[in-house]
């Protein structure tokens, strides 16, 4: 039988997330999985600006701060610059798919060998709420408090599809962390969005659907459940897979 | 070998979300009313003996407090 | 007169709400308010605080690093902010929360124990300890008139949560006559 | 009219509705969220325009399209998404566009932090961008002056033909104060550039290219004349300068508290004047060159490092002292601290 | 039988492109769009900022100019302003996929009600023959002296692939005007293009496959030629017509 | 060595491979294409990383995520180009990173033009971006020394661990003079904030987001006081200052012309010294101050509006009179232009 | 109804770039030696009888120099 | 010795060329030199030029607003540029492409027409006009050593066009000789 124990890459540090959040699952998965590989003493995280711009506070590899937007290109400079360091990124959907979707797909398209994590929890969660690029037609939120209207802000991005379609990207994926055999399908596509790197095959991207119980004004389990509704909008599965 | 159990490693790392509570198909656990320094009540373990260590607690809390051990 | 109140707790006891709703009193009473919430990341999981200014004159800054007054919720709160109240300086203190032990530390400041959590479970209204630990500090500090806060519920509370109004209300007032007792004791002793 | 307590970021928001902004283009970014968040309630209601853009430079880009149109229009952010729009402010000075840009500041160099700070006083008045060109900038002290000076943003704009700023931090933008939302009578300009469509008329550009040979110094030497005319707006609130042997001067949010801090020592019957400059392009030079001229030494107090000192040094011109007290971002300073700084500078002026 | 003439949008002003260059191909079916659909003085279009940033001298239309692949956005911003305005963007693939890229495809997304004109000629053209997204595989450039490679650079950008995908998109192709037939079938996109805002129903975009005999190191008839290799890489068609 | 006749572009490029520059990511743009266009020959066969990103915004951050590996990196481009750098600049130097920027200035604002000039002169020396930052700012005036303050910039930016930028313009990036690529020896520093891996070590972290009380203050105290160390570094060309009566004092390219000018003058006899200012920022305000304290009077040539001649204003402090010639973009001044200019100077002096 | 013909409308425009002949299904046109003001080469009519109005060149054109009417 | 020189014609002229050639030759003759272009949008479709400076001093600018000599290759850079040289200037000029009756206008500049497209033509490579003019200018003003114009054309052919130096250099000598025979007519009438 396998025990489960507290990740050794994580550092002893509480996350400061609220009750609930999914990104505290994607911090354990992500630990696991680096630990697992093997990658800890060359991982290169690029924190993003969003929720979990203290990443640096919980893992325990080298981490660098990018400006909003911009980590798959910081991501892109250290690759290059360093080919043998094991490099991510972690980004909120707003942050990967509106103000840095130029660097994020162009990173991909070159297939840049790193690894991005997007957190598509379909708000900005680090500011409030506010309505992100994948955010559901009529879902309410700070800056659209009717709901998304399509016929103002069009329907929500699917980034995973359109990296789908990418000859540079070797791996790409959406999980959702609501159940616990999604959890364990999450883990495993995470682990390939890294070998798709380290056997340097190309761009490795895992989208995780997650739940801001905050945001979306619910308690933790209706969060939880309410992530089954998004995926009729963006469905799981594995889209491209080379590794 | 003896059987796997839940423990609540890290109390002070709960935020009494109770995913946990939620998803342990046993019914083994329970948010209390104790609260930690953050201010958030904290997981209860209430039927330690009916736990089959199964990890599913573990893999849905997104704070890592429990471990099954 | 210039009284300078912050109130602090963790999020979801509705300390933004009692400060806004205090600035709101003040100003319906003709007083100059500031109100100035503390904001951000430091708001997710922790402590949750406000500083509310109230005076007869001008207002200079709203910002206040000794304050006249407290609001406390629960017991970080109590710690971080009791060493920063002024000498003689009052804290209304929820004592659901907060060991009324802790005040011994320090014998400078005044101090009024209300257990709001529980006024408010009473009314049966359990979230709203806020609204009696507010009452508390209204009747102790006279800073204004309770009907200004009564009214200035009105004005604070969207349409959409009308029907909160009557529990808010009631557990200020509430909280208002438990401390006008209890201090009447206190001043009789 | 009655009070309404409301965040200066909601005051910006209502004197820009007042000023009769039809498009509001933004991204979230603390400590400005309300703005754009008010806007979204209301400029729909009014037959207006929000749009919540896809980054800040997207949102500023829109802010041009839209402006070059002829309607009002503006964007907000705080630091970090201001910089991001430098190459554009860059272009919306060189096309001459009345556009509202809004900075409710926060402290920096980097992400830095999401206190109030002062830190983006060069950006706002030296130019984030490239080549040489001004906003005119606004910076506001109270809730009811966010509302006016943000009305009065649009009027100017439009005036000048040429982008406006508000440049406030996040101490006003966060906190609350009684607003009194009063009418405004503001003037409106002819817009014979606008881009509303060649009927009647060949095709109107807005460009900011210039190739042949003298054009682009001619283009230059056009907007350093608008500016040298913008100079009859400069404004600054003076106080207690009468007798004053030394004079503090601060501007914005911390302001508050170095009046404060003046109004202290006054009150100790110190010889002290208070300066603050309203707008901060054009820097209102005249009233430190009187003082100077008189023998008022200055203490200028920042949120920063110190760099409003610079434009007063350049006002006085080495004829009286000029000290800097700074802040860093963080904490703000205490009335007292102010206080104590300006006992030492009158008895180190002895 | 149809007389051909000069269009009356058009300026008498001579273009400045380099000998057969098709940037000029583009800007006669514009004008003959504008004209036909009797638009012209309800006319916005934004220059972009490459080889055709003089647009404005061109057409006798209102014009505004935007910074380097920031077109999509200020078109956003002027047609919601006016909505009653028609407005369009004409780009370079550097202008709307490099640098531009995250504001073209929100744009897409949002659904403006707008017409972007991509041209695409596989070179910055305007700097001195650069890589651009769109360049081929092994093409040589200024900054690919050894042409392009994949492993570096990833394989070419297929935007109106992306675009199809997007509910926001009302009518999407790309044409080429390396012969009569496709000069005919690229006004005809380029009208649909138009009538995609005209009728209120989403996003117009027209990919142009353009010659750009300079940087190609090719006289004006081998380049036009030049461009039916470039069909392999990016197929012609419709990839989205909702008008 | 044999001296190549080379662009002041390639002179850059130069300079950064013989600093050992590995990793240059850039973008397009007129007039400093030389530069990508030389790294994408040379680097690849060093071992090195040439990489054209598919922004100016993406080639900074690619910057920033090289240089925090702890290689030397480098990007370029012209003024638009760099105004989009603005946010990640403050990043960079938040984050101490010893990069190295280039800008080959171009005429403005907005698209401007093509022709020299140097109206980024605030941007560069006082942000672009928010907050209180700086880069170390270099000027050469001629194309062997493009070659050698490039590669100081590389030595510099490691030392104080951070950014640093040359600014210089079209005229020098694009006209050809002969350079002699001799060998440099340049120091280097230990870099244990480097990101490599945390092998042997706990993680380290770069980052700028200061929350807690007083840290980002403190953050800020550490940054000013490396600036005010950085002071060291400050470099100006002081030539003829012996009995000058009026100092004329220009930077970059225009510096030679106005070199040109006073030396017209000198041959007429009159008094008159030059001063180029080597380092923007740090600004030389030794010579100025030592020169203005003498009495001399000063005359500042700019090829913009009027922006290093708030730098010696500051310098000189009333001490003595400041003069501006401004020139803004488009056909460069002759030397005749200034020359007279000058004898009007003196002539007013007297 | 006359049949329709080629004409230089605007000679000036010409880049000499030969698409125009290169297209024209009827060889009607050449690009001559005579230079415009910009320098270039300019087309030139050679075989006007054979221009069977189609349009082809006019079509072909960047710089829309020929008209035919 | 000052010698300023602006090359001009347009496009595919190889104006650039002969500028740089010229400028590396001044270089390896010990000169100090500056070439500059003019480079952008004006390139495209219409004139091209550029200045190049020799002296035996240090050069100051390299901009020249008023040259000394001019080489120019087609008529609009003879209309845009012979004004702007200096009295007794020189200008070589392109005689296939610019009629002689145009320098009437400029009775004080010295002028050098020649045929430097046929003589090019003549030696068989009708594109390098360009050295015949160059060849010419050399002769007339004896700025640089022909020598070291030929050794130059080494450094600065990059070597996936060696094949054409021999032009190069048969069309350059052809028109250095046809300037040395013209004006040494010139000085014999
Ligand atoms: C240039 C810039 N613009 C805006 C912000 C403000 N900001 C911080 S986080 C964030 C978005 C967060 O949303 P997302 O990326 O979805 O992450 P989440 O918080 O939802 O996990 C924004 C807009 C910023 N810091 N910098
Ligand atoms: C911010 C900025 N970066 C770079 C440039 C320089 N630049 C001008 S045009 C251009 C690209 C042109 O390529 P493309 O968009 O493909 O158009 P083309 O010239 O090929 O038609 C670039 C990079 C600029 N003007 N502004
Ligand atoms: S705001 Fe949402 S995403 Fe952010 S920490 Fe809270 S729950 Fe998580
Ligand atoms: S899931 Fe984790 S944080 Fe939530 S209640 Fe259970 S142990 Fe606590
Ligand atoms: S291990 Fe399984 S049974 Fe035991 S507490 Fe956790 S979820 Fe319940
Ligand atoms: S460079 Fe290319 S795209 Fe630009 S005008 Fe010349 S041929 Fe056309
Ligand atoms: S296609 Fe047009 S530009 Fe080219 S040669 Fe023919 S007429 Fe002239
Ligand atoms: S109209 Fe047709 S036949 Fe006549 S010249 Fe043109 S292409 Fe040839
Ligand atoms: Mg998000
Ligand atoms: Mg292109």
């Amino acid at each position: 039988m396998k025990a489960f124990t507290f990740p050794q890459v994580l550092t002893d540090r509480s996350f400061h997330y609220c009750p609930g959040c999914h990104h505290g699952i994607a911090h354990r998965l992500l630990a696991e999985v680096l630990e697992e590989l093997g990658v800890q003493e060359r991982a290169y995280g690029v924190a993003s600006i969003g929720c979990a711009c203290f990443l640096y506070y919980y893992f325990d590899v080298d981490i660098c701060e990018a400006p909003h937007g911009r980590a798959c290109a910081a991501a892109t400079g250290a690759k290059r610059a360093r080919p043998e360091l094991v490099v991510f990124t972690y980004q909120g959907d707003g942050d990967f798919a509106a103000i840095g979707l130029t660097e994020s797909l162009h990173a991909a398209a070159r297939g840049e060998r790193i690894t991005a994590i997007m957190i598509n929890n379909t708000v900005y969660g680090m500011t409030g709420g506010q309505l992100s690029p994948t955010t559901l037609p009529g879902q309410r939120t700070t800056t659209t408090p009717e709901g998304r209207d399509p016929r103002v802000y069009g329907y929500p991005l699917k980034v995973a599809e359109i990296l789908a379609g990418f000859p540079g990207v070797a791996f790409c994926a959406r999980v959702a962390v609501n159940t616990p055999k999604r959890v364990r399908e999450a883990k495993e596509a995470l682990r390939k969005a890294f070998l798709a790197q380290i056997e340097n095959r190309g761009f490795g991207y895992v989208e995780f659907l997650s739940a801001c119980p905050v945001n979306w004004k619910l308690d933790a389990v209706r969060a939880a459940e309410k992530v089954n509704e998004l995926t009729e909008t963006f469905p799981l599965g594995v889209f491209r897979d080379e590794v | 070998m003896a059987r796997l159990k839940v423990r609540v490693a890290f109390p002070e790392r709960c935020k009494g979300c109770g995913l946990c509570v939620h998803f342990c198909p046993k019914k083994v656990l329970s948010v209390g009313n104790q609260r930690n320094l953050q201010g958030y009540k904290v997981v209860e373990i209430v039927s330690p003996d009916k736990c089959t260590g199964c990890g599913v607690c573990y893999l849905m809390c997104p704070d890592v407090v429990l471990e099954v051990v | 007169m210039k009284f300078e109140v912050i109130l602090a707790g963790f999020g979801g006891q509705g300390i933004l709400f009692a400060g806004n709703l205090l600035a709101q009193a003040g100003m319906e009473a003709g007083l100059h308010v500031t109100f100035l919430p503390v904001y951000g990341p430091e708001m997710r999981g922790g402590t949750c605080n406000c500083t509310v200014v109230l005076s007869d004159r001008e207002i200079a800054s709203p910002v206040v690093t000794r304050p006249s007054a407290l609001l406390t919720m629960n017991r970080p709160s109590f710690e971080k902010f009791v060493p920063r109240l002024k000498h003689r300086g009052l804290a209304v203190v929820n004592r659901s929360l907060v060991p009324e032990a802790l005040a011994e530390g320090f014998p400078d400041r005044k101090f009024l124990f209300i257990p709001a959590d529980e006024l408010a479970e009473e009314e049966g209204f359990p979230g709203l300890g806020n609204m009696a630990a507010l009452g508390a500090l209204v009747a102790v500090s006279r800073v204004v008139p309770p009907e200004k806060v009564l009214s200035g519920l009105k004005a604070i509370l969207p349409p959409e949560r009308a029907h909160l109004l009557e529990p808010n209300r009631r557990v200020f007032r509430r909280g208002y006559e438990f401390a006008l007792k209890k201090a009447s004791t206190a001043s009789r002793r | 009219m009655k009070p309404i307590l409301v965040k200066g970021s909601e005051a910006i928001a209502l004197g820009a509705l007042e000023a009769g902004c039809r498009c509001y283009f933004g991204y979230p970014i603390t400590p400005q969220n309300e703005i754009p968040e008010l806007m979204a309630r209301e400029l729909p209601k009014r037959g207006g325009v929000f749009l919540q853009a896809e980054s800040e430079l997207a949102a500023v880009n829109m802010l041009l399209g839209a402006a070059s149109t002829g309607v009002r229009a503006m964007t907000s952010s705080s630091s970090p998404g201001i910089s991001l729009m430098a190459e554009t402010f860059s272009y919306l000075a060189a096309l001459e566009l009345p556009a509202v840009v809004v900075n409710v500041s926060r402290g920096g160099p980097g992400l830095g932090g999401i206190e109030a700070s002062q830190g983006d006083y060069f950006q706002a008045t030296r130019g984030a961008g490239h080549g040489d060109y001004h906003f005119l900038v606004l910076s506001p002290a109270s809730i009811q002056e966010a509302y006016e000076l943000t009305a009065k943003a649009f009027e100017l704009a439009e005036k000048y033909r040429q982008p406006a700023m508000i440049l406030t931090d996040a101490l006003l933008g966060q906190m609350k104060e009684p607003l009194r939302p009063r009418k405004l009578r503001l003037k409106k300009y002819p817009k014979d550039w606008a881009l509303t469509g060649a009927k009647g008329r060949p095709g109107r550009t807005l460009r900011s290219l210039y190739l042949g040979p003298g054009e682009l110094r001619a283009r230059n030497e056009l907007l350093q004349k608008k500016y040298r005319a913008m100079r009859r707006e400069a404004r600054a609130k003076v106080l207690y300068a009468e007798d004053a042997e030394l004079a503090v001067t601060a501007f914005g949010s911390l302001s508050r508290i170095v009046k404060e801090a003046v109004e202290m020592a006054r009150e100790k019957g110190y010889p002290v004047a208070f300066v603050r400059p309203v707008t901060l392009f054009p820097f209102p030079e005249k009233p430190f060159r009187e003082l100077a001229a008189r023998g008022v030494r200055f203490l200028v107090v920042e949120l920063n490092c110190g760099q409003m000192v610079e434009d007063v040094r350049l006002s006085v011109c080495g004829r009286s002292e000029v000290e800097l007290q700074a802040f860093p971002p963080s904490d703000l300073p205490a009335p007292e601290d102010i206080y104590r700084r300006i006992k030492r500078c009158l008895a180190a002026g002895k």
